[in-house]
């Protein structure tokens, strides 16, 4: 597969893109940093000077940063745990032949593919809110005081709005993946005398590992920055309650017009992100390059497997 | 209401920028996809974590810089403008999706293909695509439902003349007099497309969203 | 050719009515053309400011407040309008006009003014054996809220803003201050959050809310607050004076022949809480579009407008606040019952010396200084968590006091 | 211990019959292979006595119980499946534990009974890998002491070498017919080919479309097959088969001759042809003849027979070893 | 036309040499195999010869001219594919035309050589289908269809038949044989199955960790093996060895007789042993013995010989067969 010739090809068959996503993100980003050691206010043209790293110094101290780092780490991590728990529990549902399967799973699917802004409105006009919502409606003809959920537990809220949107994904991934699961496998478990929960611990969770690490994988990256969700329903509050890393920088840069706090507020996200980043993509690259689970018997009678596993390896 | 007249102008701004980047994101892609799926070097498994790494980039934190380019550039507003940040964004998505429909293509049937003869433009035409077009095809439009729904760029690049369905649809987002019906009317017309599109893909989208490791 | 303007404008009843209008400007002017671009109004905010501010140059016409009309002029990004005699500048209110007014130069033209006032429930107000006076205290009010008070019945004494914002919960709860002889600065750009007059302004206010207020205060702004209002689950509503005409307004509000108006209440220290505001068309310095612009908005802010609307759907509909021959006009005093108060909380405002104790900033509700969005918002998310009773009243205003006190050192005003 | 009766067994899948209605009777420690083209039914007449199917009519009865309606975990049978279905995410020490865990066994019990059934199997050294890292042959092993540490009543074994290249396929062959002599517990192995089935088996059931065409001993089967299908299906290379003329001869519709029955001659013989491939593998010698008036033959001489593709040969069938078929294709 | 000249050719993957340095010379005409154990670098080499990799040093000739450098497409060699690497999205007819649509032929000529070429493989009737609507010996065909439409100056095999069933191994190999005879066309053909090299054979060459271990006829390299490797490799069931005292009987390191060649008896002979295993296939049966001062040997005695496991046995080897190799393996 490789010869001079087409190894020169593909280097310059890849290039557009690579040198495309390298502008993309070098050229705004060197800007961000620019602008980030500035006084730069869009609103006091003319007074931009170089004040070092004073922006940074004032992002990090601001008392808001902690609890907008301490809310973007729970809300990354309570979506993708109950979108997980959820998800496994509709997969085995769904895995299950019943009559209306499409129809269900359609339901099931939908809300991944609306826009945040509209869903987040609909959970909190429709849903969540204490004098007209659903909820409210629920505990009061159950003679229960409605709880104002945004604004009593506003991060929990949201965790619980955005895990709406992902569980469908989430499903979507784990039943894929439960579907995969060899039946042979499946009879082995029976006829070595596992019931329906030893099977569930020792073969179907073990199989899931790997699509839930790439569930884990995905929704952090779209995650980390949740944004029209909290603009919509919370806007960040009350408090801080429910502001986001993203959330922060985004009052900075457009509530403020401070580009240069802004900036250095973009920067520390852009550092989080990689950090995070650096974990999981270590997490999951391994996890990637291992063989699949699913197919972890190429046929060792057949040649060509091992001469072709070893081309493109290389 | 003389906004709502002009639906039929951001349904048609969504189509252009949805398609339009998903096309021009696909041209890019595939060659790319092409050569890190059959002639992977070293460094490709980088290469491509390294695109998604950038992914994950706060979009906030490069909004400034973005628009003073598009400024200078003249494309605030502009559906062109538009395609270019939608190709830009999905770009490392697509690329990763491709690269795994790719992967799951022998290499033997490209090799036969230059035995045959092929130049290598008419084994990604006449071979390689034809082949992949499930996976082309789920991309495609995973990604139409990415550029439809994206709402942060969309929102802040465009005025009047460029703006797609989501900035419509967020003139609404604060509750005014018959807001309910308009509202939902408004979102029903926008996700309708969407739904139907992502019901029939979404075998191959699990495919491809999880870079093949779910199958 | 013909030549587009392109319009950027907030979502409100007015707005949009007059987009149903623009027929008439287009027929008189067949060479200008009108693309709107309408948002909410915070979106808008961030929208035309940035465009401002970058010169992007993608609107002709910006609809903006009395907020952004003074500094954006220091600034020179905007083209001093100059209209024609049979505009009549004089007709303007004089509140509004200072408002939008620089160095003596007009820089934005009124589209409607308003200021706030109480809205109240006079059948409520009846049962619970209370007589509403024109010029209300606090105290009256918060007596009458928790007597109207039926939670059983979804009754609510009173419904405020509680949504964080500065142009949210803390246009009201600056209005208030101000009547509570509190103010968000000395005279050396010291907050003052950790005086006493805030403390008293923030205490009466959650103590209110949470006696009498709406269950989920914390977020409503002024569309929540008016859906409760039209349902009947507010007693009294302290807010715009716009509101007036929607609550009014039998086809939407179910309480329409129910509503009567006092000016906002006062403590007894010579300032009412009542605020300012005007939504204004104006023209970004530069535009390529000046004089198809200045035609638009000369027409969309003129005598004729207002007749036009009236026409077409009432009186009662015109856009308010901004000429005084609107308020001589009988045929509108007859159709709207809330013109007299409207008119009197308008003049009751005074943007160039809003508190008890001096300050050197202008603006009611709001500080005219660039700086002040951010901060309004931020200190409106701790009032907002006070309300929520996620935060107390003192944690709240201290953490307002720190942090305003930040950014003014950050921006360079505290030394 | 170890003996199954089928009695009436049938099958079906909705409306197709994939079992009509078939008895059969295993012995304790028999080795019994079910052979039979692809399709014909074996892997399901299989899982019909595993249990992992339910019978449509019939009875199964394992040591003279009815075990019917028993699920598969409380049949005491061990099946090692075609794809080994190891559990890739366990050790080959956690594959083989399995059973035991799931039956409750002690800690020190089932450590002992894994190391055993490693010892017997070569697997010690491997115990800590995961079954990817195993070869095919390995990986086979293990599946078989996952099925062996239950000390099962019977192993079922469903092609359990088809997915091993040619030479591993002939030692695991003889592991297994080895382990068969060890444990002398009953064996019934599914496989299509008839090698397999020639060398392992104590009983071979020959299976056609879900009937048994078939039972004997292997030797039974090469010398005396019933009809024209187990004739054509055992032996390798296949039984030449001659109809019209030739076969009236033998007073019979059509006449069968193993090529290993041919005598070759390049001088003179019964049946005269030309040579289409002549295939030299130096121990033996096939070839591929058009023969006149009968067809392709292909004949086997021992050791070489130097012709080449053209020539002409003459082959004369060994004349206690022709079989004779009437009209309806059953052995006279 | 279709010779082709390998020249001090030297392979490297970075660091790992596959191939050291290899000189061959392939006659126009011949039918080549390549054979060895997996891993040996069969596949490489016959890419490298295809131009699908680069040699690191070397020259490659074909007709006499260098082509080392020359693009896959430009070498005239047509390649067929262990997977068989069909166009899926294509029907047979595109499968085969598209070597010619690519070279930029007239409609008129594609149809005409298609026609051509499936009724050479009996592929007429397939012609619109899709490949995964044939089944494996179809495929096949249609992969040598599509090669030799191009009227090649060499066909490629690389393991063409590694994929289809025992029985349809055998039938192919006849095929491509047949064609080999029809088309006179260089073919070299890879394998691992000595059987396969044996059967198709002109010339086999015998790799070993890429090097040469020889090149000779099938029977050349049956009764000559150069070496203890290659006599291990090549016949079915392999060559017993036999070291030490045994050994030195006959003035050697290391003696090797065949299975074949071992005279079979239960009363007496040379060696003695026990029987492991016995498979009786009817037309022969293989002992596996444990043979006393040796080890494991198998045997083959053709026809019956009725011992089972346990059993005691005596063998002889041959005198002429047997094969005698010095310390270093070599043949002597
Ligand atoms: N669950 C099922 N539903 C319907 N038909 C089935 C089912 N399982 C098997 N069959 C059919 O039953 C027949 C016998 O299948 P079976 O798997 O027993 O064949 P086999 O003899 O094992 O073949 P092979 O040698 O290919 O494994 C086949 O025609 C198959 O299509
Ligand atoms: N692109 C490559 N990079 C590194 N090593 C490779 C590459 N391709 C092949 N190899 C190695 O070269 C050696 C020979 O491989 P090759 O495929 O030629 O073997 P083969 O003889 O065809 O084996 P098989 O019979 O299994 O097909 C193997 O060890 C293989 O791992
Ligand atoms: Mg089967
Ligand atoms: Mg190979």
């Amino acid at each position: 597969m490789a010869t001079l010739h087409t190894r020169a090809a593909a280097r310059l068959m890849s290039a557009p893109a690579i040198i495309l996503l390298l502008c993309w993100m070098i050229v705004p980003l060197s800007m961000t940093l620019y602008f980030s050691v500035l006084r730069y206010n869009l609103l006091m043209p003319g007074m931009e000077e170089y004040i070092g790293f004073q922006n940074y110094s004032y992002f990090l101290t601001d008392p808001a940063f902690l609890s907008a780092l301490t809310n973007t780490l729970l809300l990354v991590g309570g979506v993708i745990v109950i979108t997980i728990v959820g998800g496994v529990a509709l997969a085995l549902l769904l895995d299950q032949p019943f009559f209306g399967q499409g129809i269900v799973r359609l339901l099931v699917i939908a809300p991944f593919f609306v826009m945040p802004t509209v869903s987040a409105l609909v959970w909190k006009n429709m849903l969540m809110h204490p004098v007209n919502g659903l909820f409210a409606w629920i505990a009061k003809s159950l003679g229960l005081q409605p709880y104002d959920f945004l604004a009593q537990a506003p991060l929990a809220s949201i965790i619980a709005i955005v895990a709406w949107q992902w569980l469908p994904f989430a499903t979507l991934i784990l039943l894929t993946a439960l579907q995969s699961l060899d039946e042979e496998q499946k009879e082995a478990a029976e006829m070595d005398g596992a019931g329906f929960v030893s099977k569930f611990i020792w073969i179907v969770l073990p199989h899931l590992a790997r699509a839930i690490t790439v569930v884990i994988l995905i929704e952090t990256i779209f995650l980390l920055s949740v944004f029209a969700e909290i603009l919509v329903t919370t806007n960040g509050g009350p408090g801080y309650a429910s502001t986001n890393i993203t959330y922060l920088v985004y009052a900075q840069a457009l509530l403020q017009f401070d580009v240069g706090g802004a900036s250095a507020g973009g920067i520390v996200a852009v550092v989080l992100a990689n950090i995070v980043a650096f974990f999981l993509i270590r997490l999951i690259g391994k996890n990637l390059e291992a063989e699949p689970w699913h197919a972890p018997f190429p046929p060792a009678g057949r040649p060509s497997s091992p001469s072709s596993a070893g081309r493109s390896a290389s | 209401m003389q906004t709502r007249s002009d639906y039929g102008r951001h349904v048609m701004n969504s189509v252009v920028i949805a398609f339009g980047s998903t096309f021009l994101g696909l041209l890019i892609a595939i060659p790319a996809a092409w050569s890190m799926a059959f002639a992977p070097t070293k460094r490709t498994k980088d290469v491509l974590m390294w695109m998604l790494s950038t992914k994950m980039l706060p979009p906030v934190g490069v909004l400034l810089p973005i628009y003073l380019m598009f400024r200078d550039f003249g494309l605030l507003d502009t559906r062109t403008g538009l395609v270019v940040v939608m190709t830009l964004i999905n770009l490392p998505i697509i690329v990763w999706m491709l690269y795994t429909y790719f992967k799951e293509i022998p290499g033997d049937i490209l090799e036969a293909a230059r035995m045959d003869g092929a130049s290598l433009a008419k084994e990604i035409v006449y071979v390689l695509t034809p082949m992949a077009i499930p996976g082309i095809a789920s991309t495609l439009l995973l990604n139409i439902i990415m550029a439809w729904n994206e709402a942060f760029w969309t929102l802040n690049l465009t005025a009047a003349k460029a703006a797609p369905l989501t900035a419509f649809i967020a003139s609404y987002s604060s509750p005014e007099g018959l807001f309910w019906a308009k509202l939902s009317a408004a979102s029903t017309l926008a996700i309708a497309p969407i739904l139907i599109i992502g019901w029939f893909s979404q075998k191959q989208l699990v495919r491809g969203l999880t870079f093949g490791a779910v199958k | 050719g013909a030549e587009t303007l392109t319009i950027a404008t907030v979502n409100n009843g007015d707005m949009i009515r007059m987009q149903k209008l623009t027929g008439d400007f287009t027929k008189a002017n067949p060479d200008i053309q009108l693309e709107w671009v309408t948002m909410e109004e915070n979106v808008l905010r961030q929208k035309v400011t940035t465009d401002i501010a970058t010169k992007g140059g993608q609107y002709d016409v910006m609809t903006i407040g009395t907020y952004e009309v003074p500094i954006w002029a220091k600034q020179g990004w905007l083209m001093p309008l100059e209209f024609g005699a049979d505009y009549d500048v004089d007709d303007l209110l004089p509140a509004i006009r200072d408002g939008l007014s620089a160095d003596g130069k007009l820089f934005a033209a009124p589209f409607y003014g308003e200021s706030s006032m109480v809205m109240y429930r006079k059948d409520l107000m009846e049962k619970a054996g209370l007589t509403m006076p024109d010029a209300p205290t606090w105290d009256f009010i918060a007596d009458a809220a928790k007597k109207m008070t039926d939670k059983d019945a979804e009754v609510y004494g009173i419904c405020l803003r509680g949504k964080a914002g500065w142009g949210e919960n803390m246009a009201f709860l600056t209005a208030m201050a101000n009547s509570f002889g509190a103010r968000w600065f000395d005279e050396q750009w010291q907050p003052q959050f950790d005086g006493e007059a805030w403390k008293k302004t923030l205490t009466f206010y959650t103590d209110l809310m949470t006696e009498a207020g709406p269950p989920g205060a914390s977020s409503n702004g002024f569309n929540e607050n008016l859906a409760l209002f039209q349902t009947g689950k507010c007693g009294m509503w302290i807010d715009a004076t716009v509101a007036a005409s929607f609550v009014t307004n039998p086809k939407e509000s179910q309480v329409a022949d129910k509503v009567g108006f006092a000016l906002a209440p006062d403590a007894g220290l010579g300032k009412r809480g009542n605020w300012l505001w005007a939504w204004s068309l104006g023209i970004p310095a530069g535009s390529q579009k000046v004089e198809a612009a200045e035609k638009f908005i000369a027409w969309a802010t003129s005598k004729d407008y207002l007749e036009l609307v009236a026409a077409e759907e009432g009186w009662a509909n015109v856009p308010p606040g901004t000429r005084a021959s609107l308020y001589d006009n009988p045929k509108y005093q007859e159709a709207a019952p809330f013109a007299k108060m409207t008119l009197e909380s308008i003049k009751a405002a005074d943007p160039t010396k809003p508190t008890v104790d001096p300050v050197p900033y202008t603006g009611v509700q709001f500080v005219a200084i660039p700086e002040f969005q951010g901060i309004g918002t931020a200190v409106g998310q701790q009032f907002s968590a006070a309300l929520a009773g996620t935060m107390s009243v003192d944690q709240a205003l201290q953490s307002a006091q720190a942090l305003t006190l930040r950014e003014m050192t950050k921006a360079g005003y505290v030394k | 211990m170890g003996s199954i009766t089928l009695r009436d067994v049938n099958k079906s899948f909705g409306e197709v019959t994939i079992i009509p209605k078939l008895s059969l009777q295993i012995d304790e420690g028999e080795f019994v292979v079910f052979v039979g083209p692809s399709g014909c039914g074996k892997s399901t007449l299989l899982r019909l006595i595993a249990g992992l199917e339910d019978v449509t009519s019939g009875e199964i009865q394992i040591d003279g119980r009815n075990a019917t309606e028993l699920p598969p975990a409380k049949r005491r049978l061990s099946m090692v499946f075609q794809s080994y279905a190891l559990y890739p995410h366990m050790s080959v020490r956690g594959n083989i534990a399995f059973p035991l865990k799931m039956a409750g066994e002690d800690k020190a019990v089932i450590e002992k009974k894994v190391a055993d059934a490693a010892r017997i199997l070569n697997l010690t050294s491997y115990l800590d890998r995961k079954p990817r890292q195993l070869s095919g042959g390995q990986r086979q092993r293990v599946a078989i002491g996952r099925a062996i540490v239950r000390q099962p009543t019977a192993f079922l074994f469903d092609e359990p070498l088809s997915n091993l290249d040619a030479a591993l396929r002939v030692n695991m062959r003889l592991e297994i017919s080895e382990l068969h002599h060890q444990l002398k517990t009953t064996m019934i192995y599914v496989t299509h080919d008839q090698v397999e089935a020639m060398t392992m088996a104590d009983k071979i059931v020959v299976l056609n479309a879900g009937n048994i065409e078939q039972v004997g001993s292997p030797l039974e089967l090469y010398h005396k097959p019933r009809n024209r299908f187990v004739a054509g299906f055992i032996g390798s290379p296949k039984m030449n088969f001659a109809e019209g003329a030739e076969a009236k001869k033998y007073g019979a519709a059509a006449i069968g001759v193993r090529p290993e029955h041919m005598n070759l001659s390049t001088t003179g013989g019964d049946w005269s042809g030309t040579v289409t491939v002549a295939e030299h593998l130096g121990s033996d010698t096939f070839l591929h003849v058009q023969a006149d008036g009968i067809g392709l033959v292909t004949a086997r001489a021992s050791g070489e027979f130097a012709v080449r593709h053209g020539d002409r040969v003459y082959m004369t069938p060994e004349p206690g070893r022709i079989h004779r078929f009437d009209a309806a294709g059953l052995a006279i």
